[in-house]
């Protein structure tokens, strides 16, 4: 039973994760109808830029503050992202207003080689470190409920954490800023939104914006797990089943998807495993979502797709 | 189409016609002993990757500070395969018969190594995989141009269960033990299974299976299952990033790092550097060296060409786990080059078909290893046409948290229990290519 | 006209239909009578589309049923309609839009082809012998329809009279016992109104087609309808014969009377 | 003025409804044929067949297959790479446990076992489109990724999971040679893309088409978006397995599932959308493309640094080529959409009234 806590929260916390990814694939997905597979490698950017910020600035300045530098290298990480967002609606996203989906895929594929191999000739291809200060040692709670106890992971838990300080915030932009009305609005009907006095290049490039800043507290806590490195960009492929799951349009969707998914991946790859040979978490969440798909084909929180003739 | 779109498309396909053109005719210049090098400097696994090119391309370049191979100089060139098989396929094809056609190929992928072990022989270029590749292709009988030299993933997984036994107290403390393998999905970390199993039945272990799939950022599932399984030991059989990953969850998961083993291919720096003193206590097999920074061939790498500011990596890397294992890879090809000439000539340039012959008549004793700087480095490797690989000297190093040091003493693969799996297996490979294995007679041409 | 009125072939009984909350048809009953031009009128929203939509199963009613030829259908769908040899045009255009004139009314052959993928990928035989018969009925619809100047052009570029002239073609294609039409003459001028109008008496003269159509231009309606059918917010509130719609008082105050 | 239609004129729909009804581009395609049947073996080098012209050639087949099921029937695949390896794998258990299986027949039940596949992983795209199809088809990919890792009798009990295959033969002829591979895959790939364009100019082509453009209304003409849409799965994954298969035992002869990992599919994908949608030549020049550029890019790069006295060290440029062919994508992708197969039809068209352009 402590064990089946124990692989409860693990998936509860990487599902977080995937959540915040995810998030970032709606985002944009919602305001600009693009499906961003991009999302990916602006992690890895993102966090690449952070890691490597957090090492230059210090000696730019002469800064001999952890928290300090931290700080600073995520502000400038951010401004990167934002600086990047600007270009992406600058040279890419204006010139294929109202193309096909699989065409603006394809050229958010071309944004991610671009985003990669800039990332990796800019920032290096090592692995480095995020430093934010989390504890790493595990801990052991409720050894009287369990029988060996519940193992907690302190690093999980505050990116955990993290996540959803970030979701609870970007909520509130949503609802209560004027910005994230007129996203909102942008979402709901593009025309519309244009035809009220909405400016759609700006909207985008503020949804590209806040999608890297998702991007870059995901890469800083992948990134202080795992270490920063190419791979890291694969995540997105992880959190696909979870926008699929969720509904390409909905947060709340994402948010649960990203847990359900977590779960779902970590309880079979624990549980039913071992019983057909092991590495199975990853396509076992694809046909989850795929399952799922067929009950609901328009995800968890999709809107419904009514066809008009 | 416009004009000037016309134009451009034209400017394009000249170029590319170009340098196609300049690929393919290569530029034949003699007295050049040529030397492929297909590297990973970029993807998943680069970290790992250009530290072993770095050092591998440094020791051309020393050999070449040091006069070359009896008088003849050593000409490489870089490939980048992004250690995907296809992209190692091209560059081979590219290389293969630039500049008088290459010396030796060394991938430094298992995927690549299979891929090119059919077309070896077709080209007749030997293959080196020091540490990797496919196991069976020891017996050099069937395998005819493959060099598994210094050691195969079966002998890692042997000694390492040699070692296990060993901190046990004897083979016999192994029976109802469990022992996990943590692998990377793929021909890699697949290749010591059957060998594990064998062991387990004979001395009574259980082997757990836990693969990790590419690039095996995602391994909190494997580690939870290790913390309801409870190995008593775990083995770790991956590369580049999953190798720090196995490590920051075991400590999260709170998994002793004494218990843990890895190969050869799991036990460098980027692998620890970053956990640093979560992955304390973790121990590794070495291919006989671990990291050497104060060998004679690291003094004379930094003498003669970094200071003459010709080294291809940062120079505090220079020594470190993997920089000497591509530096000791090229030292291997080096030394097949210099006894093919032995035979054909020396201060000639060789083919690949009498490379190879150099490479299966290698004898590099302990007096001629501490002279070329590679004392305490390495013990001597002798090959034969039957034994591709040389030796199978192992240790094991530990990382303290700042720096790998070496914890046991040198362990040997035990030929009864491997062999007649080489045969085996070499065999059923004979048979599904229709090959006949050479005799020994053959051998002596 | 030389036509005869039949026995009625199309019957629908009791229909109603609703979109989550909102009743677009509410009990609605009608008969549609071999060889006839039967039109449905009503304002805008009074559920003409949705009428033609549940007839070819393109909506499933939650209540009623329809009678084909004396066939039940409790529940129709598209495919199975076309089985039966009804077709239709829309009110919005469907045309495939990335093919040739050609390719889109050789789509209204689509039942009639008999050969397999196998036959058809080796242009072989029998498979090649089916698609230029087909091509020769194709090239009739084209002449009838007088668009042979166009057959070759993608209907994307064509002008919106044209595209409704093709999707008329690939209607006809099917050689349907009962056609369809939704607003066959919405958004044209006169001129095209009244080659329209041409095609759609032809069709009914030439092959006995039973035609099922909503339109809004009254004058049109009245003109060539055989009986009309009047709708108001899906409830049916008119049924006759033009005359007897124009004096149905119920009618004329939601309809007519508003000034359409 | 060459390039002119006048005077020929069709009196019959048979001579209509030709490939090619225009004769010069009848001439030019023979010109082409022959050119790569008996041109090519005499002019081209080995690095040219092994490095480029068979990969080219077997890419082409699988984007020919990707684009049946995007471009013709619209139904987006991410999963492609995992059809090429059931073909892959499914050829080799035909060939290694039937003694005696010819190689091509081992090769089409390859493709017909991928086209089974196909079908069942199309089944959810009677239910989702459009972007949820795409990353279904992504189940369909990591699913058989791992189905070839794990399940050993796939790969013939093999300890490592790699799989090999050789001596290769048709009848006496032995395909053993890179102008011996070339000429099978070349004859194979003009076989099917002849079929291809016949499925697409008949009857079958046009329901998947309609069913791409406008699914309810296919449905309301007679067509069953069921049958449609899993012909276009089967047969798209038939060409895509075969090209898995060729891939497996011609180009690289011992592979891993790794040969055919999602980068796989998402590199048909590419090829099919920057080659053009729909159209059986844009599925060629997207290959070429593909293929060439990293290459080219690879090769051109150090060539150019060596023109201004540099050096690029092998990382930079691995990572000017993923930057640039990054840009190149966005750069087609803003300027023709449809493809180059578009840019090829609007010069023919320009060319076909030249000139006298009004």
């Amino acid at each position: 039973m402590g064990f089946f806590v124990e692989t409860l929260i693990g998936g509860l916390m990487a599902g977080m994760l995937y959540s915040l990814v995810a998030l970032g694939f709606v985002l944009i997905f919602k305001a600009s109808g693009v499906f961003n597979f991009a999302q990916g490698a602006m992690v890895l950017f993102a966090a690449l830029a952070m890691a490597r910020f957090a090492v230059w600035i210090p000696g730019w300045l002469g800064i001999d503050n952890a928290l300090l530098g931290n700080i600073l290298a995520f502000l400038a990480a951010g401004g990167l992202m934002f600086a990047v967002a600007w270009v992406i609606e600058r040279l890419v996203l204006r010139h294929l207003v109202n193309q096909e989906g699989a065409t603006l895929l394809m050229a958010t594929l071309g944004i991610a080689y671009i985003l990669e191999g800039l990332g990796t000739s800019i920032f290096g291809s090592d692995i480095y470190k995020i430093d934010i200060g989390m504890p790493k040692d595990p801990v052991m709670i409720l050894e009287g409920t369990f029988e060996g106890g519940l193992l907690i992971n302190k690093e999980d838990f505050v990116a955990a954490l993290i996540a959803a300080v970030l979701v609870g915030l970007l909520t509130l932009f949503f609802q209560k800023t004027s910005t994230g009305r007129a996203l909102r609005a942008v979402a709901d009907d593009h025309q519309a939104a244009q035809s009220i006095g909405i400016p759609l290049n700006r909207i985008w490039v503020i949804v590209w914006c806040v999608a890297g800043v998702v991007a870059l507290v995901a890469g800083v806590i992948w990134g202080s797990k795992l270490g920063v490195q190419f791979s890291l960009a694969t995540v997105a492929l992880r959190a696909l089943p979870v926008v699929i799951l969720g509904g390409l349009t909905s947060v709340p969707g994402a948010i649960l998807g990203g847990l359900i998914i977590g779960v779902g991946e970590k309880l079979s790859e624990v549980y039913l495993g071992p019983h057909i040979g092991g590495g199975i978490e990853i396509w076992f969440s694809y046909q989850l979502a795929l399952v799922f798909l067929l009950f609901r084909p328009q995800g968890l929180f999709g809107e419904k797709i009514i066809d008009r003739v | 189409m416009k004009p000037r779109k016309l134009a451009r498309a034209g400017i394009f396909a000249g170029a590319f016609l170009a340098s196609l053109a300049s690929a393919s005719t290569a530029l034949a210049q003699a007295k050049e002993q040529f030397f492929p090098v297909l590297v990973y400097r970029t993807g998943a696994y680069a970290p790992n990757g250009s530290q072993w090119a770095n050092g591998y391309v440094d020791y051309l370049k020393l050999s070449n500070a040091k006069g070359g191979i009896n008088g003849v100089r050593i000409s490489f060139e870089e490939c980048e395969t992004a250690y995907a098989t296809d992209r190692g396929v091209e560059c081979y094809e590219r290389l293969k018969g630039k500049n008088g056609g290459a010396t030796v190929f060394q991938p430094l992928s298992t995927g690549v190594t299979f891929a090119l072990t059919e077309k070896a022989p077709v080209d007749k270029i030997p293959l080196i995989t020091a540490g990797y590749g496919r196991s069976e292709s020891q017996n050099g009988a069937v395998f005819t141009w493959n060099f598994p030299l210094l050691g195969t993933y079966w002998v890692g997984a042997d000694v390492a269960i040699q070692h296990i036994a060993k901190k046990e107290g004897g083979f016999g403390k192994l029976k109802g033990k469990k022992i996990a393998l943590v692998y990377h999905d793929s021909p890699y970390g697949k290749e010591p299974i059957p060998v594990l199993q064998e062991l387990g039945k004979t001395h009574g272990f259980e082997v757990q299976l836990l693969p990790v799939a590419h690039p095996g950022v995602e391994q909190k599932a494997t580690w939870l299952q290790i913390r309801q399984q409870k190995p008593d030991y775990v083995l770790l059989w991956g590369w580049g990033v999953m190798n720090s990953t196995s490590l920051r969850e075991a400590q999260s998961t709170g998994y002793p790092r004494e218990k843990m083993i890895g190969v050869w291919w799991a036990g460098a720096e980027p692998d620890v550097k970053d956990v640093a003193e979560g992955a304390k206590g973790y121990s590794a097999l070495t291919l006989q060296h671990g990291a050497e920074p104060n060998s004679k061939v690291v003094k004379d790498m930094l003498e003669q060409v970094y200071a003459k500011g010709q080294g291809t990596g940062p120079k505090d890397e220079v020594g470190q786990v993997l920089y000497m294992r591509g530096l000791l890879s090229a030292m291997l090809a080096v030394e097949g080059v210099r006894k093919a000439q032995e035979r054909y000539g020396k201060g000639k340039v060789m083919s690949g078909e009498q490379v190879r012959w150099g490479l299966e008549n290698l004898n590099l004793d302990q007096k001629t290893l501490d002279a070329m700087g590679f004392a305490g480095v390495m013990r001597p490797v002798q090959t034969s046409c039957l034994d591709h690989m040389g030796s199978s000297w192992v240790r094991v190093h530990t990382w303290n948290g700042k720096k790998w040091e070496f914890t046991s003493d040198w362990y040997q693969a035990d030929e009864k229990t491997l062999r007649p799996m080489v045969m085996l297996a070499s065999s059923k490979y004979a048979e599904e290519k229709k090959l006949k294995p050479r005799t020994p007679e053959e051998c002596k041409k | 006209m030389s036509r005869e009125i039949g026995e009625v072939i199309l019957d629908l009984k009791n229909v109603s239909l609703a979109f989550g909350g909102v009743k677009a048809l509410t009990d609605i009953s009608f008969d549609v009578r071999e060889h006839e031009i039967r039109a449905i009128i009503g304002p805008n929203g009074a559920g003409k589309s949705s009428m033609l939509n549940v007839i070819n199963g393109v909506y499933r009613p939650q209540q009623g049923e329809i009678v084909l030829r004396g066939r039940r259908f409790a529940r129709m769908n598209p495919y199975k309609a076309a089985q039966a040899g009804i077709s239709r045009t829309f009110q919005n255009i469907a045309l495939f839009k990335g093919m040739s004139v050609i390719d889109n009314i050789m789509t209204g052959r689509n039942l009639k082809i008999r050969t397999n993928l196998l036959l058809q990928a080796l242009w072989w035989g029998p498979a090649r012998r089916e698609e230029l018969a087909h091509r020769a009925k194709v090239e009739e619809v084209i002449d009838f329809l007088e668009i042979q100047h166009i057959r070759k052009t993608p209907v994307g570029r064509l002008p919106y009279g044209l595209q409704k002239r093709v999707d008329l073609g690939r209607a006809l294609a099917m050689e349907p016992s009962i056609l369809l039409l939704d607003e066959p003459m919405a958004g044209m001028n006169v001129e095209e109104k009244q080659d329209m109008c041409r095609f759609i008496l032809d069709v009914n003269d030439q092959f006995g087609t039973t035609i099922v159509l909503i339109e809004h231009d009254m004058g049109v309606v009245m003109d060539i309808s055989d009986r009309v059918v009047v709708l108001d917010y899906g409830k049916k509130i008119g049924d006759g014969d033009p005359d007897a719609v124009r004096s149905n008082p119920e009618v004329v105050s939601a309809y007519l009377g508003a000034g359409h | 003025m060459l390039y002119r239609e006048n005077g020929q004129f069709k009196t019959s729909y048979a001579d209509d409804q030709q490939i090619f009804p225009i004769a010069q581009d009848r001439w030019l395609i023979i010109g082409l044929l022959v050119f790569a049947f008996i041109g090519v073996p005499l002019l081209v080098d080995e690095y040219l067949f092994r490095a480029i012209l068979i990969p080219f050639l077997i890419l082409s087949l699988a984007a020919l297959g990707v684009n049946i099921l995007v471009g013709f029937c619209g139904q987006i695949t991410l999963g492609a790479g995992a059809f090429m390896a059931v073909g892959a794998y499914a050829a080799y258990n035909f060939h290694i446990r039937v003694d005696g299986m010819p190689l091509l027949v081992s090769f089409l039940l390859g493709g017909l076992t991928s086209a089974l596949v196909g079908i069942f992983f199309g089944i959810p795209s009677l239910r989702v489109r459009g972007l949820y199809l795409a990353v279904a088809t992504l189940a369909a990919q990591f699913f058989t990724d791992w189905v070839f890792l794990r399940v050993p009798w796939f790969t013939d009990n093999a300890s490592s999971g790699s799989v090999s295959v050789s001596n290769l033969h048709i009848l006496s002829w032995e395909i053993a040679s890179p102008l011996d591979k070339y000429l099978f895959c070349l004859a194979l790939l003009t076989v099917f893309a002849l079929a291809a364009k016949n499925m697409t100019r008949c009857a079958v082509g046009r329901q998947w088409m309609a069913i791409r453009d406008m699914d309810v209304a296919a449905e309301v003409i007679g067509i069953r978006p069921m049958f449609a849409k899993l012909s276009a799965f089967a047969v798209s994954s038939f060409y895509v397995g075969i090209a898995g298969a060729l891939w497996g035992f011609i180009h690289l002869a011992s592979w891993e599932p790794a040969a055919f990992s999602v980068d796989r599919s998402f590199q048909l994908l590419f090829m099919v959308i920057i080659g053009g949608l729909g159209s059986v030549m844009g599925s060629f020049f997207g290959a070429a493309f593909i293929v060439i550029l990293p290459i080219a890019l690879n090769q051109f790069l150090p060539a150019l640094g060596g023109l201004f006295g540099m050096t690029i060290s092998t990382a930079g440029i691995s990572h000017a080529e993923l930057i640039i062919f990054g840009a190149l994508i966005i750069f087609f992708l803003i300027k023709e959409p449809h493809g180059i197969a578009r840019l090829w039809s609007t010069g023919k068209e320009k060319l076909r009234l030249w000139p006298f352009p009004h």
